[in-house]
C-alpha cells in the first residue's frame, strides 16, 4: 500500500472546500484552497447519437454550455468545473467525443472572454470495454479508442481526467443482488484494484505527456449501483453501507497511479479518500437528485471541494433549460459553504457539523461516510498490508461501526435490516487469509462465461 | 392462514437442501409433475414476490428461494418434457442496441421465472434484427424490452417497430428508468412498468387479455 | 390601516421557522413554531386540458402525489405542505378542479395511514377574471367558479385558502415595461387595495364557513413580474426591487382581512408582511429555479416558514419523476435549517445570517428583502394613515435604502442602472398627497379599454 | 463612427418632442415619406435595438424611442398612404387559446414594429379560428403565436394546423418561455426564437427566405 498513514486524521478538518494538497488550475481557481466551486455536469436529452444525428448532438451541447455559463457568470461565481461524461458512442467514435470537447471549450473561452468567468473542464470518457462480453480489458478497439478520446481532450485543455472505470463489475452485479459481501470484495479489491492500476498508468502517462492532471475514478457501477438498489429496497442499506467501505479500497488505486484529484462526484466514497491522500474531491448530493435520489443529501456536501449535480438531461423545465436551473442551484449551494468559510474555521465547522447531523442517524449509507466514520475507515485501510485485506478491513470496521451506532441508538436500521450484521459478519470471518487461497476460492465460483482472469493478469 | 405444503414451505424459506426429498415425497405420493409445479412451487414463489413487494425482505432472500425452487425444477423437468408439458407462457427479454445496463432487466426475467414462465434472456446491447430472429424462433407469448439511457430510447422505438414489421403477433412490454407510460404508449409497446414488482402483473394482464 | 406598528422589529428575530404567531393544522403540523417546513408545488406537463383529456389530468396527479409524498415519508419529513395551484380550465370549471382536489386529499390520507406522514393542502385556485377584457372584478362566471371551487376545497378538507389575485394588473404590465411608478403604485395601492378589500372579504367568509385557514395572496403577477423581466435584462433591477417593496402593501391587505398564513411561496414580499403582521411565511428561492432563476436564492429562505419549489411540471428526470426530485431537494433544505434551529437560536441566527450575506450585496432585489431592510421597510409601512400613502412611504424608503447601500459599497449596481434612482426619486416627489387627486390624474392617463374603474368601487 | 443625422439621433434618444420639427425639415429639404421611413427613421431604431440587445439599455428606455418614431409616423403615414407605399412586410401575432400571457408577445410586437413591419396584435386567448380569420383578411407575410403555459402548448399545434389547414401559405413563427426549436419543428412551425432580440432576425430570415 502506498498510503500508510492518514493526510486527516481529525473529523472536524475533513471538512469543505479545503484539502491538505489543493489544485490549482490554468486560470488560477484553487480547488481545495478554501473555496467550494459547482460543478456541473450535463447529459443529452432522449435522442440518437449517429452520424446524422450529430448536428443536433452538437446543437444541444453548445446551448447548454451557453446557458449554463451565461447564468454563472450572472450570478458571479469564482469559478465553475464542467465535467463532460461521454456517451457510449462518443467514446465509440472519438471524432464525435472531440467535437463536443471542442464545443465545451470554446464555449468556456468565449465566456471568459465576455464576462472573466473562470472554468475548467473534466473530462470522463466512459468506460466502453463492457461492450464486449466478456471483457477485454486490455486491448481491443474499445480501449484503442478510449485512450484516443482522453489523449486528444487533453492536448485540446481539458484539464481534468477521470473515468468511472468497470474493471471488476462483470461479477460484481451478481454479487450485489445475492448479498454477497466475499464476491464483492473480490471485484472490487482483487479484480478492480488490478484493472485500476493498469488503467491508471496508462492516464497517468497521458496527462503528464499533456501537462493536465489525473483527478480520480469513481466505483460508480459498484457503490452507486448498490446505493439505487437499496433505495428501490432490492438490497438491504447496511449491505450497501458495508460495499460503499470497500469501494474505497478500489477508487484509492488511482490516486496511487498519480491522480491528485478532485476525486470523481459520484464516487461517495471519496470523504474516507480525502482523509487518506489530502486531495479534494467532489461530491453531489441533494441536488443531484435529477440524476438519483440519495440518502445523504445534507451529508455529502460536509467534506466536499467541488459539489455537483450528476448529470441532468438537457430538457426545458418552467424556469429554462435543466443545466441553467441547476447551475443555479449549485452556484447557490456552494455560495452558503463559502460564505460559512469566510467568517472562518469555527463557522465552517459549524455547518460542516450540520451537513452531517442532518443526514447521519437516517440511513446507514449516510452514517458511513461521515467525517467521523470516513477518518476510522480510512485508518483501517492504511493499517492493512495489502488491499484484498484493506477489503477486509475496512468491512469489518464498516459492520462494528454500524453495529455500534445502531445498538446506541445513534442510526435508525429497518427491522428487516439487523439481522445482516451477522451475516456480514459471518461472511468476513470465513475468508480466508492468503490472498492467493482468496482468488482461487473466487475464481472457481465465478462465472468464467462472464470475465476473463487473464484481462486481470490473474491466471 | 392455511397451513402451507412442505414443499412450499421450503420454497419460501430457500431451504435448498431438502427440496429434492420433498419433491420426491409428492411424486412417490401420486402427485404429477405439473400440480407439483402448479400447486406447491409457484404459490410458495407467490408468497415470496409479495413479501418482496411489501419490502418485508430483499432481492438477495428471494434469489435463494428461486434457487430453491430451481431445484426441484432441475428433477421434475425431465418429466414435464417427458409429458409434454410446457410452462404456460414463454417471454423473451432484453436490454436495447446500445445499452448495457442490465440490473433491472435481470430482475424481471427473475420475477417472470417465479411466475412460472419460461423466460429467454437475450442480454444486454441487443440489435433489433436478434430480437426479430429470436421471436420467429421462439415463438414467445410476451417480449420485454429494457432501456436506461436517454439516448437508447430511440433504439427502443425502432426494435418495437423492427419487431411489428415482422408481422408475428406477439406482446411487447417496456421498462427502465427513463421509459414512461406516454413513451412506452407513443412507441406502440403494449404495456410499461415501473418495476420488477409490477412487472409479473403487467406480463400477466397482457396474458389473459391474449387468451 | 389595521397594522400600525411591527409584529417584529429585530431584523435578528425575522428569521426562519419561527412567527409570533404560528398556526397548527388538524394533523397538528406547527407552521412557524420552530420547525420548517417543505412545501411542493406542482403542475402538468405539455396536455390539453379537456373533458376528454381529464382521464390523463387525473393520473398525473395520482402519480405526482404518490411518488412525492412516498419520498417524503422515505426520508421522514417532520410534515409536508402540498400547494395544489390550478390550471385556467380547473377553476373555470370547479368540477375538475374539485376531482383533483379530491384524489390529492385521498393521496395524503393514504400515505398517512400508510406511514404517519403529515400533509396539509394549500388550494390556490387560479384567478380566471382576467379572461374578459377589461375583466369583471366582482362578479360574472369567472368570479362565480371561483368561489365555487374555494368553497368545495375548504369543504373536501383543503385547509389552507390562497390565490395568487390579478386586481390591478391590468394596467400594471404596461407600467413595468414603462419603468412608470406612479402607474404601478396606483396599480397595487389603489386598484389592487381595493380588489384584494373585496376578494379577501369573500374568502374569508368561506374560510370561517369551513374552519378553515385564509392564508395569502401573493402580488406576484406584479413583484414577480418585475423579476422575471429584471432576470431577462428587460427592465432594471433598481426598479424591480423598489416594485416588490411596494408590492408588500397590496398583499398586507389578505392579513387586514383575516388571512393568517403561512403567505403564498412566490411573495417574496413576505418578509415585509411577517415583520408587520407576525403570521408565518411560504418562501421560494434556489429551489425554485425549476420554475424562475433567482437572484436570491439563498436569502428567500433566511426568513421562511415553509420552502417550497414554486412549480414543476410532472416530467422524468434521470432520478424519477420531477416532482419527487424536488421533495427530495426541499427536504433536505428543510433539514439543515431545522438542524440549525435544534442547536438553539444563537445557531439559527447565525444559519440566517449566512444564507443573508450570500446574496445581499449582489442584486438589489435580495438587499430589499432582507431581513434588514424588510424591517425598515415594513416600519414605512404601518407609519402611513393609508395604502396609498403606504406605498409612497415604502417606495421612498427602498430607494434611499439602494442609495445608501450602494454608495457604501454594500450592494453591487450595473452601470446603466444608477441613473434610475434619480427617476425614481422624481416621479415620487412628483405625486400629489392627495389620493383623490392621485386616482384622478392616473385614471386619466389610464388605458380605459383595459380596465373599468367601477369594478374597484372607483368612479 | 459617422455622423448621425438629428432625425435618427432624436429617435435614439427618444426626444419626441423635437421629432415633427425635424421631420418637417426633412420633407422641406426634398425627401420622400418613404426614404425619411427607411434612411432616418428604421436606423435609429436598429441602433436602440442593438444596444438593447448588449443590454446597455431597457425595455422602458426603447419603448421612449419607439414613441419617438411613432410620433413620425403619425406625420408620414398619410403621405405614404397617398404615395401608395405600404411597411415592406406585414405581421399578425396573438397568444393561444386558453392562454393570458402577453407581456412576452407584446415585446416581440414592439420589435417587430421598430424593424418597420405592420403588426396586427389579436391580444390573449386568441382561438384559431380568429387567426385564420385574420389571415384571410389581412395577408400578412408572418404569424406569430405565443404560449407560456405547458397546458396551452396543445392549443399552439392546433393553431398551427388550423393555419396550415386554411392553405393560406404565410410563415409561422412562434415562442414563448416553455416552446422549444424541438417542440416548433415537430409542429410544423417555420421559426422559433427564444427572446425578443432574436425574434427580428428569425423573422427577417424567414421573409428573406420567402423572398
Ligand atoms: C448501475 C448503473 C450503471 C452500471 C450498469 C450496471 C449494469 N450491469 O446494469 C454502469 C456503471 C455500468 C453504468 C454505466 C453507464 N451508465 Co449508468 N447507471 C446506473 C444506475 C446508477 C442504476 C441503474 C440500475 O441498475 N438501477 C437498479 C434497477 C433495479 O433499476 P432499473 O434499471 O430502473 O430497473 C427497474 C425498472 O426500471 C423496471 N425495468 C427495467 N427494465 C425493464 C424491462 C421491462 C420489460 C420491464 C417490464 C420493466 C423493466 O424494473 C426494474 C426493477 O424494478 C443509473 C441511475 C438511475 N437513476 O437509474 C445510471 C444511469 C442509467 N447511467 C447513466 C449513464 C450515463 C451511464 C454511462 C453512459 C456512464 C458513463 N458515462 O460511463 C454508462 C453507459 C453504459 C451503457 N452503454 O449502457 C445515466 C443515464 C443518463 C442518460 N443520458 O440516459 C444514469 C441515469 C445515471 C445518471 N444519473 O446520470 N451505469
Ligand atoms: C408574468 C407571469 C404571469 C402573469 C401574466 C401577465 C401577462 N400579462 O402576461 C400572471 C400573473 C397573470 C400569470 C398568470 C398565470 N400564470 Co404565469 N407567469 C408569469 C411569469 C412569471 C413571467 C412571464 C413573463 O411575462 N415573462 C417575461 C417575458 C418577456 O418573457 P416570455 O413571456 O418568455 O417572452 C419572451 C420569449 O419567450 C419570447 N416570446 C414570447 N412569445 C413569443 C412569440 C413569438 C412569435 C416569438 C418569436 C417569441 C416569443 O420573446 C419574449 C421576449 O424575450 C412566468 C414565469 C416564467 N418563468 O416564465 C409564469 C408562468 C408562465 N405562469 C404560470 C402559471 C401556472 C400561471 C397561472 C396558471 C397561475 C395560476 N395558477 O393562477 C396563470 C395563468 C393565466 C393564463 N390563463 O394564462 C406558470 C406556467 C406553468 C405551466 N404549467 O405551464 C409559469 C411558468 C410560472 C411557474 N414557474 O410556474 N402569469
Ligand atoms: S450512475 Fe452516474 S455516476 Fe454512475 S456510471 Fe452512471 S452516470 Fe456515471
Ligand atoms: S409566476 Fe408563479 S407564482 Fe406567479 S402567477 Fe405564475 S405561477 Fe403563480
Ligand atoms: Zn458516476
Ligand atoms: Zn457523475
Ligand atoms: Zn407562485
Amino acid at each position: 500500500m502506498k498510503y500508510t498513514s492518514l493526510a486527516i486524521d481529525d473529523p472536524a478538518e475533513l471538512i469543505f472546500g479545503v484539502a491538505p494538497h489543493p489544485l490549482t488550475t490554468r486560470e488560477g481557481m484553487v480547488i481545495g484552497g478554501g473555496t467550494v466551486y459547482p460543478e456541473l455536469n450535463f447529459t443529452l436529452p432522449p435522442i440518437t447519437i449517429d452520424a446524422a444525428g450529430m448536428a443536433e448532438v452538437r446543437r444541444n451541447y453548445a446551448d447548454i454550455i451557453e446557458g449554463a455559463l451565461g447564468r454563472a457568470a450572472e450570478l458571479t461565481a469564482p469559478g465553475v468545473v464542467i465535467e463532460f461524461e461521454t456517451l457510449p458512442p462518443m467514446t465509440e467514435h472519438p471524432e464525435w467525443g472531440m467535437e463536443i470537447v471542442n464545443i465545451l471549450i470554446e464555449g468556456m473561452e468565449r465566456e471568459k472572454a465576455r464576462s472573466g468567468l473562470k472554468s475548467v473542464l473534466r473530462m470522463t470518457p466512459n468506460d466502453n470495454r463492457e461492450f464486449e462480453r466478456p471483457p477485454l480489458m486490455r486491448r481491443g478497439r474499445y480501449w484503442e479508442a478510449m485512450l484516443q478520446l482522453f489523449e486528444g481532450s487533453a492536448a485540446a485543455g481539458a484539464e481534468l481526467l477521470s473515468i468511472e472505470s468497470v474493471g471488476g463489475k462483470e461479477l460484481h452485479d451478481e454479487a450485489l443482488v445475492n448479498g454477497d459481501l466475499a464476491a464483492s470484495i473480490f471485484s472490487l479489491c482483487i479484480l478492480g484494484e488490478r484493472d485500476m492500476r493498469f488503467l491508471w498508468t496508462h492516464l497517468n502517462d497521458i496527462a503528464k505527456k499533456h501537462g493536465v492532471y489525473c483527478a480520480g475514478d469513481t466505483a460508480c457501477g459498484f457503490g452507486n449501483t448498490a446505493m439505487v438498489l437499496a433505495e428501490q429496497k432490492m438490497i438491504p442499506r447496511v449491505f450497501a453501507a458495508v460495499v460503499r467501505a470497500v469501494t474505497a479500497v478500489r477508487s484509492l488505486v488511482a490516486y496511487e497511479c498519480g491522480a491528485v484529484g478532485p476525486g470523481k462526484d459520484c464516487g461517495y466514497e471519496n470523504p474516507i479518500l480525502k482523509a487518506i491522500t489530502g486531495f479534494p474531491m467532489a461530491m453531489e448530493g441533494k441536488t443531484s437528485a435529477c440524476a438519483h435520489l440519495s440518502p445523504m443529501g445534507n451529508l455529502a456536501a460536509a467534506t466536499c471541494d467541488t459539489w455537483s449535480n450528476e448529470s441532468v438531461q438537457n430538457i426545458k423545465l418552467l424556469g429554462g433549460m435543466a443545466p441553467t436551473c441547476y447551475m443555479e442551484q449549485l452556484i447557490y449551494d456552494c455560495r452558503l459553504m463559502n460564505c460559512a468559510r469566510a467568517e472562518g474555521r469555527d463557522s465552517a465547522r459549524m455547518l460542516q457539523r450540520w451537513l452531517v447531523e442532518s443526514d447521519v442517524a437516517t440511513d446507514p449509507q449516510a452514517f458511513i461516510i461521515s467525517p467521523e466514520s470516513s477518518v476510522e475507515l480510512a485508518r483501517a485501510i492504511v493499517g492493512s498490508d495489502s488491499h484484498y485485506h484493506a477489503g477486509i478491513a475496512v468491512a469489518r470496521k464498516a459492520v462494528s461501526l454500524l453495529r455500534e451506532a445502531n445498538a446506541a441508538g445513534r442510526l435508525r436500521i429497518a427491522g428487516n435490516e439487523a439481522g445482516w450484521f451477522d451475516t456480514l459478519d459471518d461472511t468476513l470471518d470465513d475468508l480466508p487469509d492468503s490472498e492467493g487461497e482468496f482468488i482461487s476460492q473466487q475464481l472457481a465460483l465465478a462465472d468464467s462465461t462472464k470475465f476473463i482472469a487473464a484481462e486481470y493478469g490473474l491466471t | 392462514m392455511n397451513e402451507l405444503h412442505p414443499l412450499t414451505q421450503a420454497v419460501i424459506n430457500g431451504r435448498r437442501k431438502e427440496v429434492p426429498d420433498l419433491v420426491q415425497q409428492c411424486l412417490d405420493a401420486g402427485e404429477d409433475a405439473k400440480s407439483i409445479v402448479q400447486d406447491r412451487l409457484v404459490p410458495g414463489m407467490t408468497v415470496v414476490g409479495e413479501r418482496f413487494k411489501k419490502n418485508e425482505i430483499f432481492v438477495p432472500e428471494m434469489l435463494v428461494a428461486a434457487r430453491a425452487m430451481k431445484e426441484a425444477l432441475k428433477i421434475l423437468e425431465p418429466l414435464l418434457v417427458a409429458a409434454g408439458v410446457r410452462p404456460e407462457h414463454t417471454a423473451i427479454i432484453g436490454t436495447v442496441e446500445g445499452d448495457l445496463h442490465d440490473i433491472g432487466k435481470n430482475l424481471v426475467a427473475m420475477m417472470w421465472k417465479g411466475a412460472n414462465m419460461e423466460v429467454i434472456d437475450l442480454g444486454v446491447n441487443v440489435p433489433p434484427a436478434k430480437f426479430v430472429e429470436a421471436i420467429a424462433q421462439h415463438k414467445p407469448h410476451l417480449v420485454g424490452l429494457s432501456a436506461l439511457l436517454t439516448t437508447t430510447m430511440p433504439a427502443m422505438r425502432t426494435t418495437v417497430k423492427a419487431i411489428r414489421d415482422a408481422g408475428i403477433p406477439v406482446k411487447i412490454v417496456v421498462g427502465g428508468a427513463p421509459i414512461t407510460r406516454e413513451f412506452a404508449e407513443e412507441i406502440g409497446a403494449d404495456g410499461y412498468s415501473r418495476d420488477a414488482g409490477s412487472a409479473v402483473d403487467a406480463a400477466l394482464e397482457l396474458l389473459r387479455a391474449k387468451a
